[in-house]
């Protein structure tokens, strides 16, 4: 049994509620325990920050702080929104770059009888405790009812894998975690070239237009590959894909039917959970095709559709780069 | 040990004291008047008889002042306070030996680079100048006349590296009359060189220029080549090294193979050649390199023949009409005596794949310029034929991405200053084999040195497109009208100010120059030192580039640092000359720093026995006593430092100069009472 | 010294003549800035330094001394630096033992190319022997080994004349 | 005869623009190291922006602008407002520039001294951290119906199907959740104020 203090953030209460849902149920099956961090407020999003600085790191640290009276000699904190991880592993790793910012947070926190030492916390995303820390072989062990044949876009967006200030991820750009934990539920990866491209964040608050277009752009993309569904791990994300996608076809004159879901749904999925228990329904772009083409019994294996043009004749192409795990600067470092 | 209590005992030694202004240098920070002032009235009782200061004491009147004084007050010590003795102290010295003194009776005493330019504070930069120079005249009081040691100079040289660096350098010493051993990793010399098209900016073949000099040394009747070898050990010093290199097993009996390439032929393997071919093309599990090979004796890929694999096969040796094939050949470790060392091992490129937004290794249209040189070589995997991966689509447009892991602190932080020239010709060739539209995209253009800047031009007037900016990522993401099926450059033209999308056909990323990924392990085993990045450490940026602090190691090319081939050529030729200047020589003076024991004193504890990496130290177990060789010792000191009798003397770093020097550094020689000046 | 003043504390550094002699002139040669508080002496090796060296240095009035050498493995005598390391233990218990700090002593490897290095290392530690405070060795308890007496240093000379740029 | 007098008041005589404190002041006042003074222009965020396209200036030409000490056009500027904080820009950076914090620098010192064009995006910041300071936790339905209300009320009936399907799928509560502890929140946010206040002088 893996335990981590975990910190959900506002979305997983309401709008995320399905990625909330699904984490919960297959927690169990997979040894995850989490521990609620007693109280936390929100991170201030995206918004906080550009507001004032003291004030922001001030509001994020008091999560730490609290997590870490609560740590118990557990110093992992676990965070399931890009935009939550992002800023607590931000406030953390500033803190300790420039010390001025830690002391004036720390000061601020004193008038809330708090206070918080940078880096005594590790603070780490979901997947990244799913992939490393619970490992893919467990994951694979649970699964009953392999997605065959479901085309899946991984997608990750931009916070999660940027500016990972620990080098916990494979690739700034192209992280392979999401695609090999999609792999071992059996599904069919895509390989999604946008999979951290920008989802337009706070933007269909502020520019609607803007953040249409990004919108467009990825949809766009994930449906030339003939993607049954896509799978994200950031509540932000998915609001903006599937909630936006409607009034996004609207602005350009396009009909794209892109589900977006959690990728711990499709965990759910694979490990033969019931459906309505780990959030489907809620998706305003519904699934349902996704989902009856999982419910039929091993598809054919149709050889899909325009993956990249890589031909057997011709030139040879490079070898890829050895995988790289976590650290992977680190061990460059001791390469070199 | 020297009594000192404010009263010391009077000196016999007459010491001159000459400070040196180093023009501003030294004098912008340090008051250098008074201290030579202070040196002379202070240091009186320590012997000094005479202090003085001057702009240039290096130069040939400062020191013509030193010999002058030397013969007419008869100085018998000489200290001179100027800049590190790693720069003059061997002038300084010739300098006193002129004036009829032993040259080991002079001292130097650094206030440049450990006072002057590393303070700031006038005050305390002068009080810690006089510090060094009271320490300077206690030690030098404990000097002894030596005479040097003379090594004789082995006449053979070894080159490591086959690049052209290194052949330049080999032919130079070879032509001159002297033996020379080459030494080089893969089955052939020739090095990066050999793997290009056209070189910049005259457009030479590469091949044309390079395969004659090769052949040379491949030829020479004073050149031992041994490719497919490496160096294992190198032992000795300047003059004298000792180096053992093995001779991996080639699977071939060169006394018998005729190079005839039969077994090349029959072989069945085929195997992708990432070494020569840069991944682009293949070779047999039994092969030469390319067609030009010096030798021509082909190597045998152990991990890739059938044979070793599966236990059958044989056809090379079944074919081969001289019975040259030995499947039981075994590695064998050769000896080579030198007197020194050309260091010529070249660099790596930079691995693409790290830039994971360039698309190298996905995006099968995205080549490094390592394959472009392939693509573009007549004799390369496509007959020189610019093609896209497919093997047969010409490309309509092409983009050429400089700095790719250069300048950039995600990877490597240094120019690699062939980049710009290397995609220069690399747009030049595609217009001319192939029409297609060209972009360039550089963060600066560096053209230095001879017709480069004009061939810039030339490439401009051709109609290549420049676009500054450093490239955001290559995409084969369709996001506009027109870019289907094609790659993406994404890019801020920074001149324009505006994000651009530019569909091209084919990527080539202008890769850097990286040292050697073993470079830090071939630092260690040849005793020179290497950057924090790995590049080998010349002795002076500016004035010594080819030599190292270790005597009688040089370095050529790539390996000091990224450079292009007249450069590395010029490397080469300039340690070459190094070497000869030593050779003619023919033996060579080296600091007579050695270790010797007292016997009377020698009590035969054996402490010291096992403290020498040299052997130096041998025990009489007749007598009881330790001796040691004066020719094997390397003078490092620490069997002096530990022999708890005292009984072993350290020639020119004796006990009593460094506690001297201690003494004199805490300006406990100067008394109480400041005496009037 | 004025006690109102901050003190400023004597280091002797010993050097090697091949990599961190090097490194204090190419600290020069880059122009890094550094305390002018240690002064250096060149040994061709760390693995000459005795120990008596560093005890007569603190006996004769050094607040602090700073052994540097080749990085271990880089030491162009082989291994000999690695002796010194040894030494350098025993050094600092030796010192344990006449009740001096044993920070008092400081060991830094520092290569031919790490001049940043030996110029922040030997600033960090001018700071540690500052707040340490002037080691009165042979004055506290009375014993004065090898014969070295405490610290004289003559009165600051008067303020050089300006030299014309 | 004409007199030309009465045309046009005198001009005021052209200012130097540079402020050279322009630069250190947004390094002050960036978390972490910022690095700004090492961008080498090279275009790499610029290249890499998703919404450049929306942007006043690339973020390479923003930081031209600070470095040539143009305070008023580089606060006015919408450039920090478009950032998406996908931070493609910062881990491509060859430089290492934190870009996306300073960036949101920017938006401090813009709102600081009201030198926002529109008014938009500063507001829904606003807002959001209103919503935040009062109770804690983010409150999406407050903050939409709120923001939208004000800036695109036009838009409001074509996103009402888009809200009503999250309020019916349960995605959205109408009424808001406080945590406990937030008389503490506000201690601590009070206090932070008072330190960010003082930190500029």
């Amino acid at each position: 049994m893996a335990k981590y203090l975990f910190y959900p953030g506002c979305s997983m209460e309401s709008s995320a509620k399905a990625y909330s849902d699904s984490l919960m149920a297959v927690a169990g099956p997979i040894g995850l325990e989490l521990e609620e961090v007693e109280d936390w407020n929100c991170c201030g999003a995206t918004e906080y920050l550009g507001i004032s600085l003291t004030p922001a790191y001030a509001l994020i640290s008091r999560n730490l702080a609290l997590a870490s009276k609560q740590a118990n000699g557990n110093r992992t904190v676990v965070a399931p929104c890009s935009a939550c991880y992002l800023n607590l592993a931000k406030a953390d790793y500033y803190m300790q770059e420039q010390p001025k910012l830690g002391v004036m947070v720390n000061e601020a926190l004193k008038a809330g009888g708090l206070s918080y030492k940078p880096g005594t916390l590790s603070i780490r995303h979901l997947l990244d405790v799913m992939v490393y820390d619970i490992g893919l072989d467990t994951i694979k062990s649970k699964v009953v009812r392999p997605l065959t044949g479901l085309r899946v876009a991984p997608y990750l967006g931009c916070m999660v894998p940027r500016p990972d200030y620990e080098n916990r991820w494979s690739d700034h750009e192209y992280p392979i975690e999401l695609d090999l934990l999609l792999n071992a539920l059996g599904a069919e990866v895509i390989d999604f070239p946008l999979k951290t491209h920008c989802c337009g964040g706070h933007m269909p608050h502020i520019g609607p237009d803007t953040a249409f277009e990004l919108i467009r752009r990825l949809i766009s993309s994930a449906a030339t590959y003939e993607t049954d569904i896509m799978a994200t791990l950031c509540p932000m994300c998915q609001m903006n894909l599937d909630a936006y996608q409607g009034e996004t076809n609207r602005h350009f004159g396009t009909n794209y039917h892109m589900p977006v879901v959690f990728f711990t749904q499709l965990m759910g999925l694979a490990f033969g959970l019931d459906p309505k228990d780990i959030g489907f329904g809620s998706e305003l772009v519904s699934a349902r095709k996704a989902l009856n083409k999982v419910g039929l019994e091993a598809p054919e294996l149709v050889e899909a559709a325009p993956a990249r043009p890589r031909k057997a004749e011709g030139l040879p192409m490079p070898r890829p780069l050895p995988t790289r795990g976590p650290q992977r600067a680190k061990k460059d470092e001791v390469a070199k | 040990m020297t009594k000192h209590n404010g009263s010391k005992p009077e000196v016999q030694e007459r010491i001159g004291v000459y400070v040196c202004h180093c023009g501003t240098n030294i004098a912008g920070t340090v008051d250098v008047v008074q201290v030579a002032e202070w040196a002379a009235s202070r240091l009186k009782t320590r012997g000094v008889v005479i202090a003085r200061d001057y702009k240039f004491m290096c130069s040939s009147l400062g020191q013509e002042l030193i010999e002058k004084d030397i013969k007419e007050l008869g100085l018998t010590r000489v200290v001179v306070a100027a800049c590190s003795p790693h720069l003059h102290e061997k002038t300084f010295r010739t300098a006193c030996a002129r004036a009829g003194l032993n040259p080991f009776l002079c001292e130097m005493v650094s206030i440049r680079e450990q006072v002057s330019w590393v303070h700031t504070d006038k005050e305390a930069a002068t009080i810690k100048s006089q510090a060094a120079v009271s320490g300077g005249v206690e030690r030098v009081i404990h000097h002894e006349a030596l005479e040097p040691l003379t090594v004789p100079i082995n006449p053979a040289t070894l080159v490591v590296g086959g690049g052209i660096a290194g052949i330049q350098a080999t032919l130079e010493i070879a032509d001159a009359g002297h033996h020379v051993y080459m030494v080089e990793r893969e089955p052939s010399i020739g090095g990066h060189m050999a793997q290009f098209d056209k070189t910049f900016p005259t457009l030479d073949c590469a091949a044309c220029i390079l395969t004659p000099k090769m052949v040379d040394v491949g030829g020479h009747p004073n050149v031992t080549l041994m490719t497919w070898s490496e160096v294992e050990k190198v032992e000795g010093y300047v003059g004298n090294f000792s180096v053992t290199v093995r001779k991996k097993a080639r699977h071939v009996k060169t006394e018998d193979c005729t190079g005839c390439g039969i077994c090349q032929e029959k072989c069945p393997k085929k195997v992708i050649d990432e070494i020569y071919e840069a991944g682009l093309g293949y070779r047999k599990a039994i092969y030469t390199p390319f067609p030009q090979a010096v030798p021509r004796f082909p190597v045998m890929d152990v991990d890739n023949c059938i044979y070793f694999e599966k236990g059958t096969c044989k056809a090379c040796e079944k074919f081969c009409p001289t019975n040259a094939i030995n499947f039981d050949q075994q590695d064998e470790i050769v000896t080579l005596e030198v007197g020194n060392i050309i260091l010529a091992t070249g660099y790596d490129i930079f691995d693409a794949r790290r830039v994971s937004n360039y698309g190298y290794g996905r995006l099968a249209n995205v080549f490094t310029s390592l394959e472009m040189e392939r693509l573009t070589n007549a004799a390369g995997p496509t007959n020189g034929n610019i093609v896209l991966r497919d093997g047969k689509t010409v490309p309509e447009a092409v983009g050429i991405i400089h700095c790719v892991g250069s300048r950039d602190r995600n990877f490597n932080n240094h120019c690699s200053v062939i980049c710009c020239m290397q995609s220069l010709k690399f747009a030049h060739m595609v217009h001319e084999r192939t029409g297609a539209i060209v972009y360039n995209f550089y963060i600066d253009m560096r053209t230095p040195f001879k017709d480069y800047d004009e061939f810039y031009q030339r490439v401009m007037e051709e109609g290549t497109l420049f676009v500054r900016g450093k490239v955001a990522e290559v995409t084969d993401a369709t996001r506009l009208p027109g870019e289907e099926g094609k790659l993406i450059i994404q890019v801020e033209d920074t001149l324009a100010g505006k994000q651009r999308r530019i569909p091209v056909d084919m990527v080539v990323l202008s890769v850097g120059l990286q040292p050697r990924q073993d470079s830090n392990e071939t630092a260690k085993l040849f005793g020179i030192s290497c950057s924090a990045n790995g590049w080998f450490i010349e002795k002076h940026p500016k004035l010594d580039p080819v030599a190292t602090m270790t005597e009688g190691i040089y370095i050529a090319g790539c390996a000091q640092g990224p450079k292009d081939i007249p450069a590395s050529v010029s490397q080469g030729a300039a340690a070459a000359a190094r070497v000869l200047g030593k050779i003619e020589q023919k033996e060579m003076a080296l600091e007579p720093v050695r270790a010797s024991v007292i016997e009377e004193k020698c009590s035969g504890c054996r402490i010291c026995n096992d403290l020498c990496p040299f052997n130096a130290i041998t025990f009489h177990e007749d007598r009881m006593v330790t001796e040691i060789n004066a020719a094997l010792c390397q003078g490092c000191g620490t069997c002096v430092a530990a022999c708890p009798a005292g009984a072993i003397y350290g020639t020119g770093f004796n006990n009593e100069q460094v506690l001297a020097q201690i003494e004199g550094l805490l300006l406990l020689n100067v008394g109480d009472e400041p005496v009037p000046a | 010294m004025n006690n109102n003043e901050i003190f400023e504390p004597t280091i002797i550094g010993f050097t090697c003549n091949w990599c961190s002699y090097r490194a204090a002139d190419l600290a020069g040669t880059a122009r890094i800035k550094y305390p002018p508080n240690i002064r250096l002496i060149r040994l061709m090796c760390s693995g000459r330094l005795d120990p008596t060296f560093v005890f007569k240095a603190l006996a004769s009035g050094a607040d602090g001394v700073m052994i540097t050498g080749c990085h271990p493995g880089e030491c162009h005598y082989l291994e000999q630096n690695y002796k010194a390391l040894r030494r350098f233990h025993l050094i600092r218990r030796t010192l344990k033992g006449f009740g001096v700090e044993p920070g008092r002593v400081k060991l830094v490897w520092a290569s031919a190319a790490e001049g940043a290095k030996f110029a922040s290392e030997t600033a960090v530690f001018i700071e540690e022997i500052r707040a340490l405070g002037p080691l009165h060795w042979g004055k506290s308890n009375g014993y004065t080994p090898f014969g070295g007496k405490p610290p004289e240093f003559e009165p600051a000379p008067e303020s050089p004349e300006e030299v014309p740029a | 005869m004409v007199t030309l007098q009465a045309l046009d008041p005198p001009k005021a005589v052209p200012k130097l623009i540079e402020d050279l404190t322009l630069l250190d002041e947004v390094s002050a006042r960036t978390a972490g190291v910022s690095r700004l003074e090492m961008c080498i222009q090279c275009g790499t965020c610029g290249g890499s922006c998703p919404s450049s396209a929306d942007m006043d200036h690339t973020p390479r030409m923003l930081f031209a602008m600070l470095r040539a000490g143009m305070r008023e056009d580089s606060l006015k500027s919408n450039t920090p407002w478009i950032c998406v904080s996908c931070y493609h820009c910062v881990v491509r950076c060859p430089q290492n520039v934190h870009i996306a914090d300073v960036m949101y620098t920017l938006k401090g010192m813009a709102i600081e001294a009201k030198l926002f064009r529109d008014s938009t995006a500063p507001d829904f910041s606003q807002t959001f951290v209103d919503m935040v300071e009062e109770y804690g936790r983010g409150f999406e339905f407050g903050l939409a119906t709120r923001h939208y209300l004000k800036h695109f009320p036009l838009r409001l009936p074509s996103m009402a199907p888009m809200g009503l399907g999250l309020l019916s799928k349960k995605r959205m509560t109408i009424t808001p959740k406080r945590i406990k502890g937030i008389k503490q929140l506000k201690a601590i946010l009070k206090r932070a104020k008072e330190v960010e206040g003082d930190s500029h002088g």
